[in-house]
């Protein structure tokens, strides 16, 4: 057993954790914020300085709230849900590289070979605890939730799966840091010809890459139930979706579940298209610490970056109607997310890339 | 470690395997098998066999399993657990299945190759999924391909069959 | 340590359980669950096989897990295609129980 | 009878619908950016902000009672306010003033003058019925209190919300 392995990767996760809880508890803020801010509002500003505490009254109001179970439920899987809504998205983060190395350590805590598969299979158990939720709850509008939510997650997983395997064909391999390498050697994936201006193949490629881009990052707003895909919980027609029944905590759980959920999207986001922690210019973490500082710091700017790009769209569009969803996804996504595959292997060959 | 592990997993696998035959409420059926294919999965990946892990994850746990549990939830089907059991045709099946078992205990006892433990391997991280992949591109193309028509045939066959009749 | 033998035994257990499921149970969606219980016993051991088979160069032989591949897969396809069988069933006969639907034509 | 709505033709650029999802995108951009650099008028932040140097000119707050410039309440409990107000939250116990004081002539005083201002609604009638000018709506808004007792401006609160006043006064008036 290596020790020191061991003693790192704990170390690892214990602050990643801490770190992603917390910027979940203020990603809720920053959601309010900035939906207030696009409203014309003010927003949460009364706790602490600019209402920077908010998160922590928040989370004492969940945790102090009477712990409440309805009489007609199936109390095991009611309890259960909750969980389960919670546990999918902490753990996808495991595979994501946030950052180069630190004295020596690689900033990722588990490299495995089969990194977005590994993404995809623990992001689609997360549908479970939406649908047990709805199920539990022996409810109306809870079922329909849960039901509203199984189709739609089975719908749009086809789309998120088959829109990286571009990025899969130009790296020739499931390791997410292989990914975030290949990036900084040949340039962002989003804009492949950063750096190699004259190729011409790599300006075609930018075209695919970008489709690509669009139809996974709908996925992931498919997947983490934002708002143009939100239909399992949409307030306006099912009084909250799968979580009416639930209160104080538990309500919590789902809801912060839901952040984690953008948390991770928005690395795993990052981590394919927009080169991870390399910003141009600055070197890995095995030029000083400073530098893998540095380099983790970038990684959660972008992903900040990109979970106020969600929170724009949330206050922006507006829902989609339940047909009109699963069209676009079977009709439009599927077929444009399978030609843009065979797009990018044309390219590939024709271009010798 | 690695033993403790193994029967952590095996156990669990078989436990829940168990409450899937003896659930008396669909759901909770579903749920185990999840739980057991979860603790398959571990018991993949305790054979290196990473690709097949997590393929096995996604593809059981994420997609078929979402499947049952929405087909269940969709027929509603809470009201079949009242229905009264048949004792004899339980114990007949019951001894069928015991006869089967103490049949494969008996081949396994007589495998001599049984009692030996794992080779070990080249290099800890080899990558499987480059290598599956040259296999199934390479050796087993045409069944590859027959499984791409076997696929389409099974999801036309889906849509017909799930289309209400319209006269 | 763990030897070939323990996975097979647990393989062949889980197989009996899925079997037992098969016999015993009457409700269609159980008795397919029951199915994928088998299958999964199938696989457990092609992989186990796969494992112990090391190649001179030092690597499993990834052909079984190329079957365990292949099993999944239409394992997938015979899902899809027994639930929508079992849900055309149940808009007949409102039933999944396997006693209820005992005539070979509707 | 249901009047169907045509639905426009979309030509194929609007059928897209990703250059309308650009600009939806940028209108909220537009206000976002606004906000940040304060160029839009947002809510007043109340309790650090006021509104007491805005107020206008004839701002209805809290009625009150006043006292003329010689200290005297100008009240001399008519009960016109407390017949006029809608909500009915004026209640007035009147006095007698006794034939011997310096002020015979002017009869009753308010012994007791309650205002509910849970009822009141801040609609000014009793000061426009007023004859004597005695009750005003000031500039008070911050009306609070725990219980609805709190809430029941006697007398005393209401002189001393109301202060003095200047100008005409009527039958408290020695040479009139």
């Amino acid at each position: 057993m290596d020790y020191f392995f061991i003693g790192t990767s704990l170390i690892k996760i214990v602050c990643l954790l801490g770190f992603v809880l917390g910027l979940m508890n203020y990603a809720v803020y920053a959601e309010r914020r900035v939906s207030a801010l696009i409203q014309d509002r003010l927003g949460p500003n009364r706790v602490g300085p600019a209402g920077l505490l908010q998160p922590i009254a928040d989370a004492g109001k969940f945790l102090l709230k009477e712990q409440f179970t309805p009489a007609h439920v199936n109390k095991l899987y009611y309890w259960l849900a909750p969980c389960l809504a919670m546990v999918p998205p902490v753990i996808t983060i495991a595979v994501v590289p946030f950052g180069s190395t630190l004295f020596g350590v690689p900033m990722v805590i588990a490299d495995i070979n089969v990194g977005i598969l590994f993404v995809f299979a623990i992001a689609s158990l997360g549908v479970y605890g939406i649908v047990l939720g709805g199920w539990a709850s022996n409810s109306k509008y809870p079922f329909l939730g849960g039901v509203r939510s199984s189709s739609q997650m089975i719908s749009y997983e086809l789309s998120l799966g088959l829109a990286v395997i571009p990025i899969f064909l130009l790296v020739g391999n499931l390791r997410l840091t292989s990914v975030v390498q290949y990036q900084i050697d040949h340039g962002w994936l989003i804009a492949p010809f950063i750096g190699d201006w004259t190729n011409l193949g790599k300006w075609l490629l930018a075209i695919p890459m970008f489709i690509s881009f669009l139809v996974f990052i709908i996925a992931v707003l498919a997947e983490t139930n934002r708002l143009p895909f939100d239909l399992p919980e949409a307030e306006q027609e099912l009084a909250g979706g799968y979580h009416t029944e639930y209160a104080s905590m538990k309500f919590g759980l789902f809801f912060l579940g839901e952040y984690i959920a953008m948390i991770t999207g928005s690395g795993i986001i990052v981590t394919l298209f927009f080169g991870g922690w390399h910003l141009p210019g600055i070197p890995d973490g095995s030029h000083g610490w400073i530098f893998g500082l540095i380099n983790i710091a970038v990684f959660f700017a972008k992903v900040a970056a990109l979970i106020f790009l969600f929170m724009w769209v949330r206050w922006t569009l507006p829902r989609f109607r339940w047909d009109q969803l699963m069209r676009l996804g079977w009709l439009f996504f599927f077929e444009i997310a399978l030609v843009n595959i065979f797009v990018v292997a044309i390219i590939l060959i024709y271009f010798h890339l | 470690m690695s033993v403790f592990l193994f029967w952590i997993f095996a156990l669990m696998m078989l436990v829940f395997g168990v409450a899937v035959v003896i659930n008396r409420n669909p759901v909770a059926s579903a749920l185990s098998l999840v739980v057991s294919f979860l603790a398959l999965a571990a018991l993949f990946m305790s054979l290196d066999a990473y690709f097949i892990g997590i393929i096995q994850v996604l593809v059981y746990a994420g997609a078929i399993m979402v499947l049952f549990l929405f087909i269940i939830m969709l027929l509603d089907l809470r009201a079949e657990e009242l229905r009264k059991i048949n004792w004899v045709a339980s114990a007949g099946g019951l001894a069928v299945a015991l006869a089967l078992m103490v049949q494969i205990f008996a081949v396994i006892g007589r495998f001599s190759l049984a009692k030996q433990t794992f080779p070990s391997l080249a290099k800890s991280t080899s990558d499987d999924v480059h290598r599956i992949g040259l296999l199934l591109f390479d050796n087993y193309n045409l069944p590859f391909q027959i499984i791409g028509v076997v696929i389409l045939v099974a999801t036309i066959g889906a849509v017909m069959l799930s289309r209400r009749e319209t006269r | 340590m763990v030897t070939l033998g323990d996975y097979l035994i647990v393989s062949g257990i889980l197989f009996t359980i899925g079997f037992a499921g098969v016999m015993v149970r009457r409700n269609i969606i159980i008795i397919l669950m029951a199915l994928e219980l088998m299958l999964n016993a199938a696989n457990l051991s092609l992989v186990a096989f796969s494992r112990f088979h090391v190649d001179p160069s030092g690597a499993p032989n990834y052909n079984a897990q190329v079957f365990v591949f292949f099993v999944i897969t239409v394992a997938a396809a015979e899902v899809a295609v027994g639930l929508a069988i079992v849900v055309a069933l149940f808009r007949l006969r409102q039933t999944t129980h396997i006693e209820d639907i005992t005539s070979l034509k509707f | 009878m249901a009047i169907t709505v045509p639905r426009p033709n979309l030509n194929w650029r609007e059928r897209m619908f990703l250059p309308a999802i650009a600009a939806g995108l940028l209108i909220t951009l537009k206000h976002f950016k606004n906000m940040i650099l304060r160029r839009t008028k947002v809510t007043m932040e109340y309790p650090e902000e006021k509104w007491d140097p805005n107020l206008p000119e004839h701002y209805r707050g809290a009625p009150a009672l006043v006292r003329d410039t010689d200290g005297r309440v100008r009240c001399v409990a008519c009960q016109l306010c407390e017949f006029i107000c809608p909500p009915r939250a004026i209640k007035i116990i009147p006095g007698e003033i006794s034939k011997t004081d310096r002020f015979a002539k002017v009869e009753k005083y308010p012994e007791e003058f309650d205002i509910d201002m849970v009822r009141c609604i801040f609609c000014g009638m009793c000061e426009e019925v007023c004859p004597e000018q005695a009750i005003y709506l000031r500039k008070d808004y911050a009306i609070t209190g725990f219980t609805r007792e709190d809430m029941m401006h006697h007398k005393d609160k209401l002189l001393e919300i109301g202060g003095v006043m200047h100008g005409v006064v009527l039958k408290w008036n020695e040479k009139k």
